[in-house]
């Protein structure tokens, strides 16, 4: 059934079993982001120790997609540089925007390329999105606050 | 006795299509827009493929055909609303949000001593289960004008909490813009109380129709509103095209909204002068195509008879909330009854996001809303900020219903998994 | 050579019938609006047919090819005019003159400090030859902020006089307001200048892009203009469907104009936020069958090519004043060489009122406008408070040509009784 | 030739050969109408002698319908008391709205039934029109300040 492809096992695990879920009070910078045709919200903070992210700490309400995406990330990045970050958020990004024609590079977004299946699925492109969104945003506030 | 579809299926073209690799397409989003019969679709075309002209402007036969067949639009539509001063209170805009808007601007604009004219210590009433639509532009005209913004609150049921009625409206209040029937809840609400309140202290009272016009017969002269607003395309018209009607004299004291071609009487480098009321509200070549479009919508909708169709939505309604309570782990976000309630069901489902509901529904072909519903403060104050909506129309019956209801338990199942 | 048409008559619908009692139709009232292709008629029928659903607001599959219908013609409408931002640089209004208008009023509503924040002491430049949609939304902004309006006027052969140009547009100059080509002259306006001017002294330079867009290639980057607007009925498109197109960052600093759904990020029951552009602007389901169509119909423009589609109408317009010159007590309103004009042609003819030639010409199956053109003023300022428009497309050929000149020489004859 | 139902000799005639045209100095009440679609204007003064209009001038510029039929008007209206007026332009407007239909009371209209032919013309109905709402707007002004 083609709605598999879209809910993996992997992601239905991260959205009942969320990581790094709960804000922290040390945090280098904040964001609150929201899908404006859903109402999902999340919202996250970051720790940056130099250049390296060491915490990354969100809370937030939405679909499967969202949750497991943005918990899924906060384990991906933790503990990566800014610079390797970055590196991984354009692969993802691309990703998403393939509409179902890349398999995805698991060298870089290990279990992440599940959401290849994702984006065959245009309408929830962005619920996949909104903690990544939410990540380029902070990160930037963050840089801007060293 | 089945509830059989009230409109036939063959007379609309999507239903010839599938969705979801092969399955029926059991339409359930009328509350965001409704599907087109063919005879709208093709009163549209046949506009452009026979009578297309700029209305209003040309003496040539084919202007004289187009402007034809757009007065007429607008005379069905009064028609239709029974407006008490005829097809001149008919204003065609693009969309109810725009005939809003429009209201709220004209308001913003008049000129003090005008009784539109707000100011600090002026108050406008609207709901907390207002559309985004019928609430910011009256926020906007707040911030513009110093006026204040208050509401009415709900009960634990989703209905309006009349209780303090006379303290929102008194006499500060100017304006009361008020939703028929809520796209969320589907509550229809008591206008008879708010509006005589409201006249007794010398306001107008708008009332957001957008989910009532398309449903049930909707008589201006005995509601006795002062303002009403639907969109064209979710009562089976083409988009594009919303109404506003007004009584006259207050269409005649507003100021214009859009300025342009065919709405001024004389113009010069520095000033002008406008038309009469509806054209000085119908700048610029109009969405023609569209508002013949409408017309034929009402057409067909009033060859059904719109108290068959509220009778029909009414009755499906009441099979479909019954069929809901079976469901184990559903919470109904608006009235269990079909007292005072129309054919828009929202619930939500313990431990699966609306959005999750909805995709796993598609898969199955039933085409449902999810999210806020454009009415963020209600879902938030429903503790609901999102929720699965279904509504219902003409050509749906028992068996989509049922469609709706088999796939709900096929998701609790699917996402069983979790 | 004989000049043929450049679009085939039979992909119009409309030219299968006659009028005037079985004579051919000679459509000249393109100025007006433009009929309608068959692919762009069955395009908007289509989606109706096939994937009506609101956009942006549904995860459903319906939904979904309904978005990227609808999304797929703002990228078209991106390319066709060359938006250095793309896609998301379009704005889908209901026309030309709402584009304006939005313009207007959201220069209106921005907040002191924004750069479009307007104030006594504040100039807007428009200029004498605008159509009202370009003249009274200015005017309106005036008297709102309390800015000055002040205009170019017009040299004998009906061409923007530049010689006050650096008094005109001056530092305290915030926006130049001007028509691309004149819906009565057919003047094209010359953009440097003026662009250079403006962009010196800090001023945003409006384009009213109605009679251009239409009838030749147009790349908003080459133009260096900062907003740009037309509508789609004048290009083949469906009615109820026109652009704005604007600079990106300018449109971010702009604040919205409609408010209602879909152009929002957060609400609450007193305030609200926006979403980024192009939603920002584009408040309540949108007109998606017509944003279809026209998409639709910039296809089959680019198809033919505009230059050619340019090439085509000067050759036309070449001909027609040629022949037009052999009429006697005729008058050309605006220049009477193809240099620097497009294909609109206004005339008066001795003693014989426009509205009476209109008639006539009529009678013969020739369709022009008569009248003042929604261009007051510049009737005022020609003398020529009324007067006949032909106005040439691709639809239009040599022997469209031949029976308006036929139909003016019969007029005299008829009207000769005098 | 059906142009000819509009084009009547009657009508041109009062076209090429207005009369009452030129305002007089001497008025109880003046007003200016224009058609908004075309631009055509006409100014109305009118001299009231107790209930008699005792004199109607005007002045404006327009196509033949428009201004022979305001020439018309005021040849049939002068002389008569506001209330038989008001049957004329009751008559006159009727037959405007009669699409055709109906042939008009020579009994009352005088020669203005020739506009018969104009009603069959809807883009026309405004220009035969416009004089006779300048007519009733006149009228009643010229009461107000009796
Ligand atoms: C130069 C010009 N500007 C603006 C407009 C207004 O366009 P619309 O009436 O389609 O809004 C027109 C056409 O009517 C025009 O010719
Ligand atoms: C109650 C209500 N009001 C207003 C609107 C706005 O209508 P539209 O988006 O067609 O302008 C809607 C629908 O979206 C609605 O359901």
């Amino acid at each position: 059934m083609k709605l598999d492809s879209l809910y993996q096992e992997v992601i239905l695990d991260h959205y009942k079993h969320p990581q790094n879920k709960g804000l922290s009070e040390d945090f280098t910078a904040q964001v609150s982001h929201v899908n404006i045709s859903c109402g999902d919200e999340i919202t996250l903070n970051i720790r940056l120790t130099g250049d390296l992210i060491s915490a990354l700490r969100w809370d937030g309400q939405g679909c499967s997609i969202s949750q497991a995406s943005v918990s899924m990330l906060t384990d991906l990045l933790t503990g990566k540089t800014l610079e390797e970050a970055a590196v991984i958020v354009k692969s993802f990004s691309d990703l998403m925007a393939s509409k179902g024609t890349s398999p995805g590079d698991p060298s870089i977004l290990e279990d992440a390329v599940v959401f290849a299946g994702v984006s065959k699925f245009p309408g929830r492109v962005k619920c996949a999105l909104l903690g990544w969104m939410a990540f380029k945003d902070v990160a930037i506030q963050a840089q801007g606050k060293k | 006795m089945s509830l059989t579809a009230l409109a036939m299926r063959e007379d609309f073209p999507i239903f010839l299509r599938t969705v979801a690799e092969g399955k029926k397409l059991v339409y359930l989003d009328n509350g965001a827009t409704s599907q087109k019969p063919l005879c709208v679709i093709e009163s549209e075309s046949n506009f452009y493929k026979l009578h297309n002209a700029a209305v209003h402007r040309g003496a040539h036969q084919l202007a004289q055909e187009a402007t034809e067949a757009y007065e007429s639009a607008r005379a069905i539509v009064a028609d239709f609303l029974t407006a008490p001063g005829g097809a001149d209170e008919i204003i065609f805009t693009k969309s109810a949000t725009e005939s809003l808007n429009l209201l709220a601007y004209t308001m913003g604009n008049a000129p003090s001593g005008n009784r539109f004219a707000l100011s600090v210590g002026d108050r406008i009433v609207v709901s907390e289960m207002e559309h985004h639509a019928n609430l910011i532009p009256w926020q906007q005209l707040c911030a513009r004008t110093g006026a204040e913004l208050v509401w009415f609150g709900l009960t634990p049921e989703g209905r309006l909490d009349l209780s303090s009625i006379d303290d929102l409206i008194s006499t500060r209040t100017k304006i009361v813009a008020i939703t028929h029937q809520s796209n969320v809840l589907g509550t229809i609400n008591p206008l008879d109380a708010i509006v005589d309140r409201a006249h007794k202290v010398g306001a107008v009272v708008v009332l957001d129709a957008c989910q009532s016009v398309p449903h049930m017969a909707i008589d201006v002269t005995a509601l006795d509103v002062d303002f009403l607003v639907f969109s064209g395309h979710k009562a089976l018209g083409p988009t594009g095209i919303g109404i506003l009607w007004g009584r006259m004299h207050l269409l005649d004291e507003l100021p214009p909204f859009l300025f342009g071609g065919s709405m001024i009487e004389n113009v010069t480098m520095t000033s002008a002068t406008w038309a009469a009321v509806p054209a000085k509200f119908e700048a610029g070549v109009p969405n023609m195509a569209q508002a013949v479009g409408l017309g034929t919508a009402l057409q067909y909708l009033s060859g059904i008879g719109m108290d068959n169709v509220h009778h029909h939505e009414i009755a499906l309604t009441s099979y479909l909330l019954n069929e809901l309570s079976r469901v184990p782990d559903i919470r109904i976000v608006g009235p269990t009854n079909t007292q005072s309630r129309g054919g828009t069901i929202s619930f939500t489902i313990k431990d699966i996001h609306p959005h999750d509901v909805g995709q796993y529904l598609d898969s199955q072909g039933v085409v449902v809303r999810t999210g806020h519903h454009c009415a963020w403060p209600l879902a938030r104050s429903l503790k609901a900020p999102a929720s699965t909506r279904a509504s219902l129309y003409i050509y749906n019956d028992e068996k989509d219903c049922d469609a709706l209801v088999d796939a709900i338990l096929g998701a609790q199942k699917y996402f069983g998994r979790l």
